[in-house]
């Protein structure tokens, strides 16, 4: 029988039978949702990704970041604590840090100048006790019940995540045992950045969270990978989930490929595969466990790609039912010399909005966004790779990943 | 010298225009380099941008991956090119000019795809003017779903 | 009393108990009431135009077409056959057909390379049994059970036609015997393209809907109409509508004209008519009915026109509540020589964007849209030309096509 | 305990029990309640501004206007009265008047040529009789029963106001004698148009209307006042309101400044404080009663200001829940010498859309409406200078003005 | 004579947003031509383009219709355009320029109206230069609302 | 003297595009007029526009209120100019030319913020060419948001 919507008021969504393996497409048009995401599920028990502890180094440093729509500061306090406010003055709601960037001792709301410290506690009132004996605020005004909206923080490989629940368990709990190690191989070094850019893509957030975890399609639709030999599905690889199937690793070790002739039948392989540059691809080996190319997913909407010597960390936010920025922040290790800084350049070509190996993922998300109007009572089919959410190690060819994330989304929708 | 420096700049515009993509990389030294970056990483002094080649072999490949490998929606550009302003340099010239990108897509959606500035270093090679470097400054840090023309 | 709506839910509307001599402004700026036309009225008994049949002339020809906001592709297949498949993967729902005209043997989905006939039907899917016996769709996957959305099709005079529904009739017997004949004599012949454009107007598409319907306004709005004599309330002419008032023809012979003084009073034509290039309106008799001027509506979002030489075809799609787009289709017959041709391309300055009798028409049902902001629970006033539903042959001072499109439409959403 | 919404179905908000010292931010960013304000605020018992009366100086002069989203043109009949229309023809519901200015003898929809006098009064149908006896109007339609929707109308001090309510009192009685008195001072005398533009800010029209109350924020946020000392809360000064609380006047006397260290804390004053050409301020004592700037608010949408010499009138109008424009009016005396004229220029580059003192108030409250995003169910605190809706002569460190206009909002809303 | 035909391209834009519209004909040569027509059908060679004009009566005819008798709200243009690239041909000059075309309407509200090229035949007619045909290729093959004063 | 007025009003565009605000005093002559106003007030000859500076002192009061004093997010300009009309004066020249300015918010959102024409009377200050009057003629009669860097 239908599983009713339960917890949702004025939605009107009944989630088919089929369970995780069915998508409604109503999900991704749907304002009543996307209004009901904002409190249930990026205020829900998960962990958000913020900004990169790099990027706020010093005391008084500060970075904007949102949760949902929710906007955010990150600030890291005389002490180095870091913390993480609603960034929306406790006084009239007005936003407080208004710079992406910016360092200061305290954080001074620019409309009628309350001001407060680092950790978001109230710490003056302009004019509270009035001009001159006159106006001002009532006597029993108490500076300690109002302050800027805290978020708990915790910080794992330098990666800063704020979540808004109690309920929430600390970050190396909530990844998993094999989640973390990963992270660990990728980011447990000194990091520095090399270059950001984001990406405005016109789809439903959801979509994009899909196309992360969607280890199937990633062979096909980018047929550079394919033809180049980056990565494919006859490689050693897998498609790993953590125990809640929440989060994911795809990879692929470039060294095992044995060339299966599946790929014969699909356009992804027509391109001739020799490059008048072949230095693009030049690469180092960079780590001894064989793995090469490795997109990992942190739910919901954080990932760390490490693709032949490319690194980067990649997250996106929800712009509106059907619009989605898409940030990428290159990295590279703070030892690296010269020729390794040249060469994860050279491979920066791959990734981003222009990246050789994702322009496509700029686009496909969209495609889904505009077939499916008019379609909203029809589902999506997800069953490549069987029914189950678990890990496929040994096979990419699978949808497991996909499953998994509806498979939170759901527990967190009440859907 | 200068009406040859204007005419290299509106010659590479109409081409990418155009669509006549293959023309690009010959717009360029054959050690040319070209890259796209944001006025922030620029401005950061970061090395990596969103577009980078290094050569003119690297610029045949992103045209040879975009005819044949890549998928998107077909669209063309608008180019609208300021006065460029030009320096004499030893090798040759340093030539900057404001740009605005427009993209059309083909239901005819226009938008502002891109405004910024090229910084260019021009040089005499054999009869013609071509770039040793051509850098495009973004103004934006973000990018209207992907880029795959150069601009 | 009161017709209360019976079968449209979270809609508040009651339709004026003077029926089709009114429209509620309501029904041009409720999302919900758009939202559900794409259901009820774009999916229901209705024959969409979806492009001409000389746009897909050979077998792997597609040509892409919206009904409502729902993407189609119209494709013909290796045996000279057309159909009709929304154009949405069965897999996640991606746009399979990303180009606006193409040809090919097959219709592959770029994201995960399944692969559809011309009809639709799903023919590969990759991966299907994993690689190397890993991974894939379960041994129970049954292609048959999924392929591209059909739509029933058919082709009269050379128009495509589509309809969701099962009860829609053949569209010889949907258009009436007088509006296909009228097609006939029009369309009815070897017709080459000459030129194409579309419009966006700012507006409810139910608003051009009704004003290629209003015979009423063409001679006072278009005043050049009026002033070069080509086409005024006092030529003998009519409003033909179909048995179910829902298709109209508005047609004019110029040649009968007998000046009346009516149009001394307004503003329509006080402008002087000596034109500095006449050869503008250089025609030649191209039908022995005499009739010259003859704008056919086909129900919902149709219009054939043929003014002096000028034939074409428009119609429009809704693109968002107040937003429509219009499409021209400018035709000669294959026939024509060059003189005739270059008489068509003179004449096509009358009508499209830029056209000296239509320009308005991009702006004028803007201005309706405009004028009732903060009414929406005011109503339109239709009695011109009495308050039925029937032709009106021999005058077109009349507003009998605009209510026959109201009463189609208030049939297929039940207000 | 909670006060339920009583009378706005569809609304589904809760006002805190503090009453007007706090603001559900929901109700700046409620799709549903901004459509209610459109019935039940704008055509409630208040007077809109409309224009001013000598931008329609001559008979026939129309001027368009917006009351809320309904369009609206004002105008001037022969014999001199002044009308106010719903720009909205009675037939199909275009807009009438389509240029912001102009003159004329009668208004003429150009849709179909029906005409109204300047009073609103339909005075002809075209081809109401048909042609040659056929087609045209139903015997029984009555001209009478058809006009341009009618606003009250009243000037006062060369204001235009216009009201759909039976039950609004004359202006004079709606702004009280205090707030009658001061309009009187400002602008009963023969004034000239110098200059107008406007701007679009992007925020919910009520957060502008809270912002121009707020004496708070003047000398807070607009650090150039304060430098200046062109207007500081450490002068003699005072925020009277109407009996209602629903107009307010913030005032100062330059001339009576004893800086209060007060302002050494805020950021406000850390500028230096020279001017290269001092000459922008130049002024000459226009009033005698000492009072050199004075922001008075007329409920809901009009502001009078005097800064200095520096006269306008301000208005603005919701263009969208999150889109407001605000539209500056500059003004001189008839009898302004060139000199004074020439100062009034200067001192223009006070406020407006560039303006020194004011340009803050174009992002200001945008910040308040990015900044509440997501946080819908918080309320804003405005307890600063009590907690009661009452002039404070004396004292602008208050948010009494504030809290006078959500008073009146509430009595009209129901909330 | 570069500078001349830059002028004259200048001039021409000038009198369009001036509003001077009566001044358009006179930049053509009696029999000149004017077509507006999409990148789509120009491409595909299709004759019939959203406005043509074969003489200069036409154009005439064109101003008077939209100062008398086309009704539409009112709204100025604002022209861009981007360096001519101009050959010598037997009849004069061949030159082609990228354009970009701003809509303001009354309300203030600008939109990108226009973006597309110029391709112009121009001749010495007596001691001015006109256009022999101005052919305006738009790249979008979508009019926002209408078209009615020319590009 | 053409490529010189050029050079001047590029070089005007690239120091406000380039945020380097103190030098835009120096553009103009020491009782230099600047000011922005609507196309509409500007054709209805009425005095206040939107920013007026009559003196060199002023525009450096504008720049430094804006460092120290205003409030507001941080973007930057990009300038388009078309090529402009030239005319001597008796003081000097007399100088138009269409413009469009997009702003660019630090978060990327890039908008055509101005479009309009410069209004400029040039003269030869000593050994440089200076503004002796500068109008910046807005299209339209709206700004978005607010205007704090000069155009
Ligand atoms: S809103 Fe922040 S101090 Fe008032
Ligand atoms: S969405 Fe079409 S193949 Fe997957
Ligand atoms: S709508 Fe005004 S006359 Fe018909
Ligand atoms: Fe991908
Ligand atoms: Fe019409
Ligand atoms: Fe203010």
């Amino acid at each position: 029988m239908d599983i009713p919507v339960t917890h949702a008021p004025g939605i009107d969504l009944v989630w088919p039978r089929e369970g995780v393996t069915r998508v409604p497409f109503q999900v991704f048009s749907d304002p009543a949702i996307y209004a009901e995401e904002q409190k249930r599920f990026f205020r829900g028990p998960i962990w958000n990704f913020l900004c990169l502890e790099i990027e706020i180094p010093k005391p008084g440093d500060w970075r904007l970041a949102t949760v949902g729509e929710t906007p955010v500061v990150v600030t890291r306090d005389e002490h180095g604590a870091v913390h993480a406010l609603v960034n929306r003055c406790a006084h009239k709601g007005a936003l407080v840090c208004l710079q992406e960037r910016g360092n200061a001792k305290a954080l001074t709301c620019v409309y009628h100048s309350w001001s407060y410290d680092l950790a978001g506690r109230l710490q003056s009132v302009a004019f509270r006790h009035g001009v001159r004996g006159k106006g001002g605020m009532p006597e029993d005004f108490s500076p300690e019940q109002h302050r800027l909206e805290p978020l708990r923080v915790e910080v794992f490989c330098g990666l800063v995540f704020g979540t808004f629940s109690d309920a929430t368990v600390p970050v190396e709990a909530y990844l998993g045992e094999t989640m973390a190690r990963m992270i660990r191989r990728n980011l447990g070094r000194p990091l520095r950045m090399l270059g950001m850019h984001s990406q405005i893509i016109h789809n439903n957030w959801k979509l994009y969270a899909e196309n992360v975890r969607d280890s199937y399609h990633a062979t096909l639709l980018h047929t550079f990978y394919t033809t180049f030999k980056v990565n494919r599905l006859d490689m050693d690889g897998g498609m790993l989930l953590s125990e809640d199937g929440r989060h994911s690793i795809s990879y692929a070790k470039r060294d095992t490929l044995r060339q299966s002739d599946e790929y014969q039948k699909v356009h992804a392989a027509q391109y001739k595969s020799a490059l008048a540059a072949p230095e693009l691809l030049d690469t180092w080996t960079e780590f001894e466990d064989g793995i090469t190319h490795c997109i990992q997913t942190v739910f919901p909407t954080l990932v760390v790609q490490l693709t032949l010597n490319s690194l980067a960390v990649r997250f996106f936010t929800p712009r509106g039912i059907n619009k989605t920025e898409l940030f990428w922040i290159y990295l590279g290790a703070q030892d690296d010399d010269e020729e390794q800084t040249r060469k994860r350049l050279m491979q920066s070509n791959l990734t981003g909005a222009a990246g050789l190996v994702s322009l496509e993922d700029g686009c496909i998300n969209e495609f889904v966004q505009r077939g499916t109007r008019g379609s909203e009572d029809r589902n999506a089919f997800l069953e490549m790779g069987g029914r189950d959410v678990e890990s496929s190690d040994g096979s990419r060819a699978t949808e497991t990943g996909i499953r998994g994330f509806w498979k939170g989304y759901r527990e967190l929708m009440g859907f | 010298m200068h009406e040859a420096i204007e005419d290299l700049l509106a010659d590479y515009a109409e081409a990418i225009d155009d669509g006549a993509l293959e023309r690009w990389p010959g717009f360029f030294a054959e050690d040319g380099e070209y890259q796209i970056i944001t006025r922030e990483s620029h401005e950061a002094g970061l090395p990596v941008g969103i577009m980078y080649c290094g050569s003119r072999g690297m610029m045949e490949d992103r045209v040879q991956a975009l005819r044949t490998a890549n998928i998107y929606e077909p669209h063309t550009y608008r180019h609208l090119l300021a006065r460029p302003r030009i320096q004499r340099s030893a090798e040759g010239f340093a030539v900057r000019s404001n740009l605005c990108v427009f993209r059309i897509a083909q239901d005819g959606e226009t938008v502002v795809f891109a405004t910024g500035r090229y910084l260019d270093r021009i040089v005499e090679d054999g009869a013609a003017l071509r770039f040793r470097s051509r850098q495009v400054v973004l103004d934006s840090r973000r990018i209207d779903i992907l880029l795959v023309l150069p601009l």
